[in-house]
């Protein structure tokens, strides 16, 4: 069996960044990535599933180098103005040579 | 009628009934919550069935009589985001960005407080001109973008916000609603009535229930940001509101057209206008522009706001 | 009519055939599946719905008439818990948590137990006093509450069960619909019957296909739960249904009226009950009390039921 | 009516337009999006009601009516799949894998390009038999089967693709809506057509909207793909369409029944074709067969080809 | 970049759980959390979609110490009558100091 | 407390295999799993919403062993011809000793 470690990005922010996220993670390198529907609570308070949009949880796994780069993209262009958190974990991926 | 008992006839509509009821669920904590899904579920059948309704009435309806009702309404976006913007720097004393959001949902419209001056003025028995959801159309888009351009003076995020303005769901379902009903004319409407016009009153006294739930959940938002929000609100709808009324009555819409008209020039946008601003403007502060729009302006309208407007339509034209 | 005929007129009514089509569509393993908003949707709908017709009836009926029907109604719901609780420990041998969380199933009621019977008075063509669903709101908290105090003497979640029985969505919106039906009266009917009232009996037809499926994916834990519970939920819902039926004639429903209160009386909750047991007594097994009521009585009530409360009501009081 | 004023009267329907809006706002890209589970409770919906409907007309047609026309469609369904498996082989040069997903498609039914043609039929006022829907059901499976026996010699997961076809949703949506209208008949209509029948038209306008949506993402991978797919989509189309009109009109379904089979017979399936295919065909290229099925075929027949199999219907039958 | 060492805790309960544990987490010091809606199957058979409600999947940043007082609480309180399953993972958050 | 070291399968696939995969990993020897729905762009293009039917997020805690068998399956099975992302990550387990 082939396991390639690799880093797991996720990252949760509001529903209305989704496209431009997306745009983002391919942008800076990623082959893909998946998007779960979300709710939750943070500084800026409870963004529920009514009014402000929900959030969503995307997840994108990419070498070392991309993820840094991503996270890097993130804290400057996003995190001063909009409700978004982001965090990096290793995985073990089967076949992860086609997400380099 | 004298304006105590349109008051009641206002407040005892199902419509105005079922947004209290959603208001009192969520304050009593109880569990009751509608799914995103069925949400816009009623909000893409709502925005439809008021353009379709408007293209078909528009099918049989010389342009000239829509000719000065519409450039009217034009000048109104136009017009509104300056007293707001104005109000807002002034007496709230906020920034430029937080200034320039309010000004654009002021400057747009609610499609929900539109209806719900349908209803009133209907159940009042006032004759109507069938092209009224052509104007809330005419009525979303330009006072956003007008807004917007009052913020930035360069470059930033505007063509992406202006893109999603344009593109937006509700405008392309009103206009393209309003394209459907008017190319398919009153043989369409004999085929989809059953689903569009007849059930539509029930459908949007259901999404009150959920409006309410959602503005009482604001509600919390207001204490903090304080009393001067609810008076900019209300003064920016008695001001517009009045000048919606003039301007209708002006154009020739007669009494109930000038009242509904008055109604959605005191309205705020919460569907279009907070998702171009988010983009456009992410600086500004969503509670602030929410909280104006949703429960402070919108209630006001459904509860107070229609019934005077119309008051004041039959005081100046009647 | 006959037993028989009544029964035939019961089961080739389009509610019990979707629901039979439900139980099918799961036994044969097919891939058919109501995403969870749409059941939400419609139980939001149907209970709004049930609430906003009562309300509106009640609007022109004189307080007098109500009384008596609401007195019996009210001391059904405080009853029934103790037949239940006390089958549930001495046949089916259970704790007194399991014992209490089958009373408060059994002391509440199943509002689409109630709709199918009042279809079915109506096919009939029995005279129905209009105040029906204002009993529904009566019946379902307090058995409930009586059931939990039966299970805990001494603190615990007491509390927030309460709280969540009272809130809960069905309550909230059973009460709220009957307060807005209320309010608007006839007017307000006019208004949104053609969403709440025409199409309601096949949204309903919809639901029960769905609560088919939900149920056939219970028969698997029936087996495990074994014969006795089918006993217990058939035993129940026959004496319950009988006094349901007396009590009705007693308080001058009239044939139509006792038939539809014994089918309400013979009915376990399955909305409100689950969710306020799960609760307050956490300890007790969901399989046992989501089982009885889901797959053992409602169906019974559905298919058998509904027709012998009629045949009684008929029997004591035609 | 001339060819021409039928083109006109079928682009002019609700339907086809919010189609067209639907294409329209994904090219725009707008945010415009039904919610999956609205998707989902409108293709619930109405596969359904067609299925009802079809099970309450054949409650009262003799048997000996249906007889034939049911014969030839069973032939239909059975030949399909051999033109289209051939073609794509010959024409497109695809493997045998996606040849035979190609056939399973062109075998089976769309149920939305059947109401498509229905509405089509009922406004150029032609009479219909009552038991269209009948045909459907039994036109959706067998092509299916014989385009996965085309592929398969041997064993793999052929067994439980049968299963999913027979138990998929639509074939038990369609069969158990027509238990349900054939067992409950005129009695069950009455309770529920202000559900099933009145605003049947209306919620198919919705979902065409979405449909139109779903079909334009598809556009790129049309491009992709190349031209000769649009070629075989339409000529499967143009002679399946002639083959099922003049079958039609053999079988005694008059101009109007000839037209809707045609329709039937030159469309493809969507919903349970690509279910059965992906299990059992997991090779073949699911962007090949979706794409001709969704992007081709359906937006060809539903604005070209129903006022064309209309046509030839009068000009062979009239 | 500040990438901060932080500790992931993920809940997977049966819905009806969402306020009480919401309430838990914030009170024994979590910043935030984001929920996603989920089904499953455990001991305690199928929890599907329909009927008994869903479950959701609660995830919430914190540091160590925060995070073993929310496992602890969760296996005393919750873990006998209720289905939830609970687990700590190690992740890297960025401006993870917010988060503490 | 007891916290078992555990491994954490997670597999991303197109949710037609649901039933299938659902199956596999319990005969391989989890003894549960939950599921989120998901959507996602990858090799294959975007796995949209609506139409070829959305993702699925199935997770599944296991021992280590077990977990390997399942990759193992899922990379002779399904990737040939399926929609399918797969990776396995180390997480420590309330009560973790149920779960093996
Ligand atoms: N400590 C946390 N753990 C998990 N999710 C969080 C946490 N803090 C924030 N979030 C998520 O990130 C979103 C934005 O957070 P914020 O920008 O802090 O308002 C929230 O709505 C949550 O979904
Ligand atoms: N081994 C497992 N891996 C992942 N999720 C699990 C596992 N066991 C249980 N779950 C989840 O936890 C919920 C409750 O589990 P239980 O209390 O064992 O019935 C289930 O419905 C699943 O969603
Ligand atoms: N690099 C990635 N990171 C996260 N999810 C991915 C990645 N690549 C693929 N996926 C997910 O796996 C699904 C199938 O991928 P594929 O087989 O490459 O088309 C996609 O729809 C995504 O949801
Ligand atoms: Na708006
Ligand atoms: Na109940
Ligand atoms: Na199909």
């Amino acid at each position: 069996m082939d396991l390639v470690p690799l880093k797991l990005v996720t990252i949760v922010a509001e529903s209305l960044l989704e496209k431009r996220l997306v745009e983002e993670v391919k942008r800076l390198g990623a082959k893909g990535y998946t998007i779960t529907p979300a709710r939750g609570e943070g500084s800026r308070g409870l963004r529920s599933v009514d009014w402000e949009g929900q959030n969503i949880r995307l997840e994108t796994i990419v070498s070392e180098e991309v993820a840094l780069r991503i996270l890097q993209r993130l804290q400057e262009e996003y995190f001063p103005h909009y409700a978004v958190i982001a965090y990096v974990e290793n995985v073990w991926v089967v076949r992860g040579e086609k997400y380099v | 009628m004298d304006a105590l008992e349109l008051l009641r006839l206002n407040l005892l509509s199902p419509m105005v009934l079922a947004y209290f009821l959603g208001v009192a669920a969520r304050l009593l904590k109880s569990d009751l919550a509608f799914p995103e899904a069925l949400y816009t579920a009623l909000s893409i059948y709502l925005l439809f069935a008021i353009g379709f309704k408007g293209g078909v009435e528009l099918s049989h309806t010389p342009l000239a009589v829509v000719l000065l009702p519409a450039l009217f309404t034009l000048a109104l976006g136009l017009f509104r985001p300056f007293p707001a913007y104005l109000l807002a720097r002034r007496f709230l004393r906020v920034g430029r960005e937080d200034a320039a959001a309010l000004a654009a949902h002021y400057g747009s419209v609610s499609a929900v407080t539109f209806l719900a001056a349908l209803t009133f003025v209907q159940a009042v028995g006032d004759a109507l001109p069938g092209f009224m959801p052509t104007l809330v159309a005419l009525l979303e888009v330009p006072g956003i973008v007008v807004a917007l351009l009052l913020a930035k003076r360069k470059g930033g995020r505007m063509g992406e916000a202006l893109h999603e303005v344009l593109t937006g769901k509700s405008v392309v379902l009103l206009l393209g609603g309003l394209l459907v009903g008017l190319l398919s004319g009153e043989e369409g409407m004999k085929k989809v009535e059953a689903f569009f016009v007849e059930p539509f009153q029930g459908a949007l006294t259901l999404f009150l229930l959920d409006l309410g739930m959602v503005a009482a959940s604001r509600l919390s938002a207001l204490r903090q940001v304080g009393f001067r929000l609810v008076l900019f609100g209300v003064g920016l709808a008695l001001f517009h509101g009045a000048l919606g009324v003039y301007l209708g009555l002006l154009a020739g819409l007669g009494v109930g057209g000038a009242a509904v008209l008055g109604a959605m020039a005191a309205s705020a946008s919460y569907i279009a206008a907070p998702a171009a601003v988010r983009i456009a403007l992410p600086e500004a502060n969503p509670s602030l522009y929410l909280t104006a729009s949703l429960a402070v302006t919108f209630p006001f309208n459904l509860i107070l706001g229609i019934p005077l407007y119309h008051t004041l339509a039959v005081l100046w034209g009647g």
